[in-house]
């Protein structure tokens, strides 16, 4: 079943055109769709459909829900949630240059950075914090950043128990020994993998 | 146990009636009038017309007063009413005296031994069929009257409350009738 | 204790002169209508009680003639009364004084 | 005297306690048939099925902050509530649920009291239940209650008329108001139903039941979209809970009425004894009903107005009329 | 059968209402067309009836319904078709029925053309309700309704002005309606209290019943019955001295003279004597009396025939004549006469009439026989039917006016009466010649129209076959004398001649012919080649006198209206404004000063207003107390 979810927001559904009549004006015609509609009793046939669903769906299984907390739905890769900082895959130090664009350009004020030189005279991200009670998950900052160092990364479950939750740069940061499971991104506005297909899928007239 | 209904009822319906009429407040007087109909269906069930008390309940709580109530949504129904109201004295003198004459004719000898039942019905009938019986035969045209006179309200309270209330016709400002056939054309 | 046609009358009575107090008193169109249907119920009751200690159907069969004019006297009464409060933008009866010459 | 006097209060408090519990229960039904009926699970993680899930909302009803808006009409809120769940029930008490049975050797009729006029008395109190949406709208000093009120006032009263006048052509064939009459009217057998002989008062009392248990296709009187809750905007906790309990009771009195006025009544249906055969009809009804919601659309205002006044009113009377001319000859 | 009488009574209730529906539409040819048909129905019906007695069917009776049901009196909306009636009702619906068919002609111009066969349709209901009802306050209510629309049609032209009664005799078709309806009521009184003394005395008014218990009136009672009757025949008939409004009558549109004021109507008071026969046959005198008028109205009327100039007139005054022939026969005894009189006389003057009616059409409603002449030459065919129905009317043989008026001049002489006879005999010459000289004065001689210059047409084709009825029973009508006595004397007493009258009948006959062919010769000799006119003749003091109609309508405007006026006026300003309208005044003054002193209740707030009432309330009960404490 949770198969069937996999493929729903990358189009491969079969569109189906449904005719429809042009609304009458005449008496005559509205009399006409008057008797149509009666003694092919639509209203039933709305019933019907229900009924058919509720068979479906007692003894055939083909339920839509997915309990939640317990199965989780894949998500699209470009699924944009809560930030991520990512690391440099060579030398495995965060990629953020303390630019403080992201910052900047964050139209709900969430994001918070605080920068020094280190002894290299390197900038030095010494806290970043994005208060997730405000952020819009707009994506500005992931775009504005030059370094791809900000992206949106895949968790979506940010239920907290308090008002303003904070994430700090540490929390956000792909995990060292996780180096190398970190995905890149194309950045942001690049296409699907499979955006050929949905293209072609599409009818003209949708 | 009748008794008890009858005092019972009584007493609230008095005392709701009283709310009605010196209540400020119209949503008061108005839930209070609704609820002493109810009661006195009640006093009908108790003198053992049921189909009177049905049709009370049915007509004046179920009717009558929710279109009172549906009026009332027109005007602020939760302000309260502001009135002057006139002295004491002539209220009561007046209330007052008709109600020991009303009183007097009342408990009269006269009254209650001289009547004679004319229309009985079928004895032996529930209520119902009893009051059909009769309805339906001397006093068909009256109950024909009625229904004509049903007819004639509804079509005159539609006519009265209807779309173009608020544009007076009679009172010949010319704009404002211009006004309403300008809509009338429009529509 | 046993009850007699008098307790009813009596109530009707009572309750006729209520409703009769609230003409007399109130200067709010809506209460005016109010009481009116308390002095119609106050018929009723007398009526029906009649009915009901003589074993005449008459008096039932008129109390439920009155339910019809209630009826209509609401149909045709609100009626007016909702244009009286649009033209008028008040039900108080002193401040009706169109008439008054 | 004294042990009929009894046997009315058991009765009374017994069809309370049952018709109030199934209410409750009928929430459940309606959120599990809905849920399917759309192919979702409905309430799962209360109690075996979610049948907990009741319990969890009465406790919910019960605790929460009951409140009252500061502009309202203090007793008339507070009263509006019981006003819609009371008369419900009392409609209840007119109508026979089964068929007699005796229970230690003493013959008990399942009817709180059997009135001569039954039917006239289930419909007044029915109509005396628009009390309860109307004072409350008026009270509560809020503009979408008002609105939901003078709905509430509109629906009830037209359809009131299709209800009436569609009952009227079975009883002219019965000739009687009670509702036990009714049931031995269509004894012997599904061919006997009133439902066969008036099917156009069939569909019609169903069509103005709906209206006037406010239930899709007619919800118009709190219906989400438009005006918020309606009449029930400002309502919280338990005093919303009365007029849910009230609006679950009505449904199952229209189904106890139509089962009793078209369907049979409590007459036994072939190897079906006559008490399963009622639970069943008002199950179906009952299931109609949420089928209904659950696959049609809701109308608008002037439209159900237009569908009483213009539709539904002139067939009633052309039935009843039709009914007449065929009783006379 | 019964269904066949309530289609011959209601058909032309059905096409007066229909036209009605029309009334206030401009023509409508439909209108007309419907209504003539639904009389034809009315005629076909009334012919089935006629047919049905004719074989030997029984007396038709219907019950519509209960009328009046007061204590003892109990009269019912019935009718009764039987010999006497069926005549009637033939003779009024077939006359109907052409005059209908022929207004389509006449009235085809005229703006009130749906309005007049409103009119028409309902005079011919309520002739037919008059013949056929079976009781005498039915035939009050026919007789009342065919007053009415005696009025309506003959103030048809209601619009035209006033004139002196120098210029028109008529003065107006309004004041000619008028005349004709006051003088009718003057009439109609009398019948009402005749109706009263019959009811009074006998408790009943079907006619069967008030036959047959006659003998219960005493002499005087039965008398004085008698002479109520006649007097409302003698208004509606236009006896003498009533007879003024028939001739300004004709100021209605020429179908309705037609009809009503030579076929029908005037005939009513007519039907009513041979209606009420047993009474008559008891009281001789009154009869005879009744004969004596009837003959001195024979006479008066042709002489003031002989002498007008007014086309439609004569033809009045000739219808008046022979009203008086009718009720000479009718009082004599001879009933069945009477009848059969009445029933030529309807068709031949019916037809005399719409001949006139082709010829004013073709004048441009010009009525001055002294301006026409020499029309023969375009209206042939008008000549034709006009010239038999003047030679009917006439009595020359074989035509139906022969028979009818010989029987009623045998009558007179079988009575013994031989005053009546010879004025009778000379009226008859008066009649031929007064209708040849309108003939010939029309018809033949030099075309003076032209000098008016008036371009006549004849009328179409079409208007002559729906006449041809009528003009065959002109002709015809006469032949079934005997048929016709067997058959209405089933009903009326039969009226035998004496062994006597048989011998002399043939120099009777002869006599008759002679004086009639007589008045034709004469006619022919002074008219038939143009006209002369004789001033020494014509200031004359007996021309004078005849062409002013005696003076009688100026002596009654004289005699009875002007005093009735000054009266009136006396009773106005002195009584009235003087005594009456003081009482009231001051009364109202009283009311004015009390109202001025109790308007402070009246301060506009409804308030008080109520509790005005409630004041009022306590007090009406404590009336009501007090009223029963004192019982």
């Amino acid at each position: 079943m949770i198969e069937n979810f996999k493929d729903r927001n990358v189009g491969v559904q079969h569109y189906r055109f449904l005719k429809l009549e042009p609304t009458p004006t005449t008496k005559m015609g509205k009399f006409k769709r008057f008797l149509r509609r009666t003694f092919k009793l639509e209203l039933f046939v709305g019933l019907k459909v229900t009924f058919r669903e509720m068979i479906k769906a007692l003894f055939f299984g083909e339920m839509h829900t997915v309990k939640y907390p317990l199965e989780k739905l894949p998500i699209s890769p470009r699924f944009r949630a809560i930030h991520q900082m990512l690391r440099l895959l060579e030398s495995g130090h965060y990629r953020c240059i303390g630019c403080g664009l992201c910052e900047k350009i964050c139209i709900s004020d969430c994001i918070r950075m605080d920068t020094r030189y280190d002894e290299n005279q390197r900038k030095e991200v010494v806290e970043y914090t994005i208060n997730f009670g405000r952020c819009i998950f707009c994506g500005y900052c992931a775009e504005v950043c030059p370094e791809l160092a900000i992206v949106h990364g895949q968790r979506y479950e940010v239920a907290t128990e308090q008002r303003a939750s904070y994430a700090l740069f540490e929390d956000m940061l792909t995990p060292i020994d996780q180096l190398k499971n970190q995905k890149e991104y194309p950045g942001f506005g690049a296409p699907s993998p499979n955006a050929d297909e949905n293209i072609k899928k599409t009818p003209l007239a949708y | 146990m009748e008794a008890i209904a009858f005092y019972v009822f009584a007493v609230l319906i008095t005392a709701l009636f009283l709310v009605t009429v010196f209540s400020k407040n119209a949503l008061y007087a108005m839930s209070s009038l609704a609820a002493g109909m109810v009661l006195i269906s009640g006093i009908f069930f108790v003198l053992g017309a049921d189909f009177l008390g049905a049709v009370q309940l049915v007509v004046y709580s179920g009717a009558v007063m929710a279109l009172y109530a549906f009026g009332m949504m027109f005007f602020d129904a939760t302000k309260d009413v502001k009135e002057k109201n006139p002295s004491a004295k002539t209220i009561f003198l007046l209330s007052g005296a008709s109600a020991v004459i009303l009183v007097v004719i009342f408990s009269a000898p006269q009254i209650g031994r001289n009547i004679k039942a004319l229309v009985t019905g079928t004895p032996g009938a529930d209520n119902p069929h009893v009051i059909g019986e009769v309805l339906f035969t001397k006093y068909l045209i009256p109950f024909e009257v009625a229904a004509v006179m049903l007819l004639v309200a509804m079509i005159a309270g539609i006519i009265l409350a209807g779309k173009k209330m608020d544009v007076s016709l009679s009172e010949s400002e010319d704009d404002l009738v211009d006004e309403a056939s300008e809509l009338k054309e429009q529509k | 204790m046993s009850l007699t046609l008098t307790h009813y009358l009596i109530l009707s009575v009572i309750l006729f002169v209520i409703g009769m107090i609230g003409v007399i008193r109130r200067k709010n169109l809506l209460m005016l209508f109010f009481a009116t249907e308390i002095m119609l119920n106050a018929a009723n009751v007398a009526l029906v009680a009649l009915s009901s200690y003589i074993g005449d159907l008459t008096g039932q069969l008129f109390a439920l003639f009155i339910m019809a004019i209630a009826a209509s006297e609401v149909a045709v009464g609100l009626g007016l009364l909702i244009l009286v409060y649009k033209k008028q933008g008040t039900l108080d009866l002193d401040n009706l004084t169109l008439l008054k010459g | 005297m004294d042990g009929y006097i009894i046997g009315t209060i058991i009765k009374a408090i017994l069809v309370l306690a049952i018709i109030s519990a199934l209410a409750g229960f009928g929430t459940y039904i309606e959120r599990k048939i809905l849920a399917f009926m759309q192919r979702r699970l409905g309430p799962t993680h209360v109690g075996p099925y979610g049948l907990l899930q009741i319990a969890a909302d009465g406790i919910k009803l019960f605790t929460k902050e009951d409140f009252i808006p500061q502009g309202a009409n203090r007793i008339i809120f507070m009263v509006a509530p019981i006003i819609t769940a009371a008369t419900a029930f009392i409609a209840l008490a007119a109508v026979p649920l089964f068929p007699e049975f005796e229970i230690f050797g003493i013959k008990v009729q399942p009817i709180v009291s059997d009135l001569n006029i039954g039917l006239l008395f289930v419909i007044a109190m029915m109509g005396l239940g628009l009390y309860g949406p109307l004072l409350a709208g008026m009270a509560q000093d809020n503009k979408w209650g008002l609105i939901g009120s003078a709905r509430t006032a509109i629906q009830f009263l037209s359809y009131e008329v299709v209800t009436g006048l569609s009952l009227l052509a079975p009883v002219m064939m019965v000739g009687s108001l009670s509702l036990i009459d009714f049931n031995n009217y269509q004894a012997g057998g599904i061919g006997n139903w009133i439902v066969w002989s008036q099917p156009v008062a069939f569909i019609l009392f169903l069509i103005s039941g709906f209206a006037e248990t406010n239930r899709t296709p007619f919800d118009l009187l709190e219906h989400e979209a438009e005006i918020i809750s309606g009449y029930a905007t400002e309502y919280s906790g338990m005093r919303w809970g009365m007029f849910f309990i009230g609006e679950y009771t009505n449904m199952i009195t229209i189904g106890f009425l139509a089962s009793l006025v078209f369907l049979g009544g409590f007459n036994p249906m072939g190897f079906i004894p006559g008490g399963i055969a009622i639970i069943l009809k008002v199950s179906f009804l009952f299931f109609l009903m949420l089928w209904v919601r659950a696959s049609w659309p809701h109308v608008r205002p002037d439209q159900l107005m237009w569908l009483c006044w213009k539709v539904l009113m002139p067939i009633a009377v052309i039935n009843i009329l039709i009914t007449g001319i065929v009783l006379m000859v | 059968m019964e269904k066949l009488l309530y289609i011959a009574l209601f058909a032309p209730l059905v096409s007066s209402l229909f036209a009605a529906i029309f009334a206030q539409r401009k023509k409508m040819q439909l209108v007309g067309i419907v209504a003539s048909l639904l009389i034809i129905i009315s005629f076909l019906a009334s012919s089935a009836l006629l047919s049905h007695l004719l074989s030997g069917g029984a007396v038709v009776t219907a019950n519509l319904m209960d009328w009046i049901v007061v204590g003892d009196m109990d009269v019912k909306f019935g009718f009764m078709v039987d010999q006497v009636t069926a005549v009637m009702m033939v003779v009024v619906t077939l006359v109907s029925a052409v005059v209908h068919v022929y207004s389509n002609y006449y009235m085809e111009h005229d703006e009130g053309f749906n309005r007049f066969f409103s009119y028409l349709s309902a005079f011919v209901f309520s002739m037919l309700v008059l013949v056929m009802s079976d009781n005498f306050l039915g035939l009050f209510i026919g007789w009342e309704g065919v007053g009415v629309c005696s009025w309506l049609l003959v103030g048809f032209w209601y619009y035209k002005p006033d004139q002196p009664r120098e210029v028109n005799p008529s003065i107006s078709p309004s004041w000619a309606a008028n005349e004709a309806f006051i003088m009718n009521r003057i009439a109609d009184l009398g019948l009402l209290v005749g109706i009263f003394i019959l009811y009074w005395n006998l408790g009943t008014l079907t006619y069967s019943e008030v036959f047959a218990n006659l003998d219960k009136l005493s002499g005087g009672l039965m008398v004085a019955a008698a002479i109520a009757l006649f007097i409302g025949a003698m208004g509606k008939s236009a006896q003498f001295p009533l007879h003024t409004w028939l001739a300004d009558a004709m100021e209605g549109p020429t179908p309705v003279s037609a009809l009503i004021h030579a076929a029908t109507m005037v005939t009513a008071g007519v039907y009513l004597v041979i209606r009420a026969n047993p009474l008559y046959s008891q009281v001789p005198d009154v009869g005879y009396f009744i004969a004596v008028l009837g003959t001195f109205v024979a006479i008066f009327a042709a002489s003031m025939a002989l002498v007008n100039r007014d086309l439609k007139r004569i033809i009045a005054y000739s219808t008046l004549s022979q009203l008086g022939y009718m009720f000479a026969a009718a009082g004599l005894g001879a009933y069945w006469v009477a009848l059969f009189h009445l029933a030529a006389h309807a068709f031949f003057k019916a037809l005399l009439f719409l001949g006139a009616g082709n010829v004013m059409h073709a004048m441009d409603d010009e009525l001055d026989i002294f301006k026409m002449g020499g029309l023969k030459k375009v209206m042939a065919k008008t000549y034709l039917y006009m010239g038999v129905a003047s030679l009917a009317l006439a009595g020359i043989w074989p035509f139906a006016g022969f028979y009818s008026k010989d029987t009623i001049l045998e009558v007179a002489f079988n009575e013994h009466t031989y005053g009546i006879w010879f004025v009778l005999w000379l009226t008859a010459g008066l009649t031929a010649f007064y209708s040849f000289r309108q003939v010939f004065l029309v018809f033949e001689g030099d075309e003076r129209y032209k000098k008016y210059g008036f371009h006549p047409h004849e009328a179409p084709n079409w208007v002559f076959i729906a006449l041809l009825p009528l003009l065959v029973l002109a002709i015809v009508f006469g032949w079934w004398k005997e048929e016709f006595m067997e058959f209405v004397t089933l009903i009326l007493p039969p009226y035998e001649m004496s062994e006597e009258t048989h011998h002399v009948a043939w120099i009777l006959i002869l006599l008759t012919s002679a004086i009639a062919i007589g008045g034709i010769v004469l006619a022919y000799i002074k008219y038939a080649n143009g006209l002369k006119r004789d001033p020494k003749i014509e200031n004359s003091f007996i021309y004078k006198l005849l062409q002013n109609q005696y003076y009688i309508p100026v002596f009654y405007d004289k005699a009875i209206v002007k005093p009735y006026a000054e009266l009136s006026d006396i009773a106005w300003k002195e009584i009235d404004l003087e005594m009456i309208d003081a009482t009231v005044d001051g009364i109202a003054k009283a009311i004015e000063v009390t109202g001025d002193k109790s308007r402070e209740i009246q301060n506009g707030n409804l308030s008080t207003y109520l509790r005005w009432m409630v004041a009022g309330f306590i007090i009406i009960t404590i009336l009501a107390v007090v009223s029963v404490v004192i019982k």
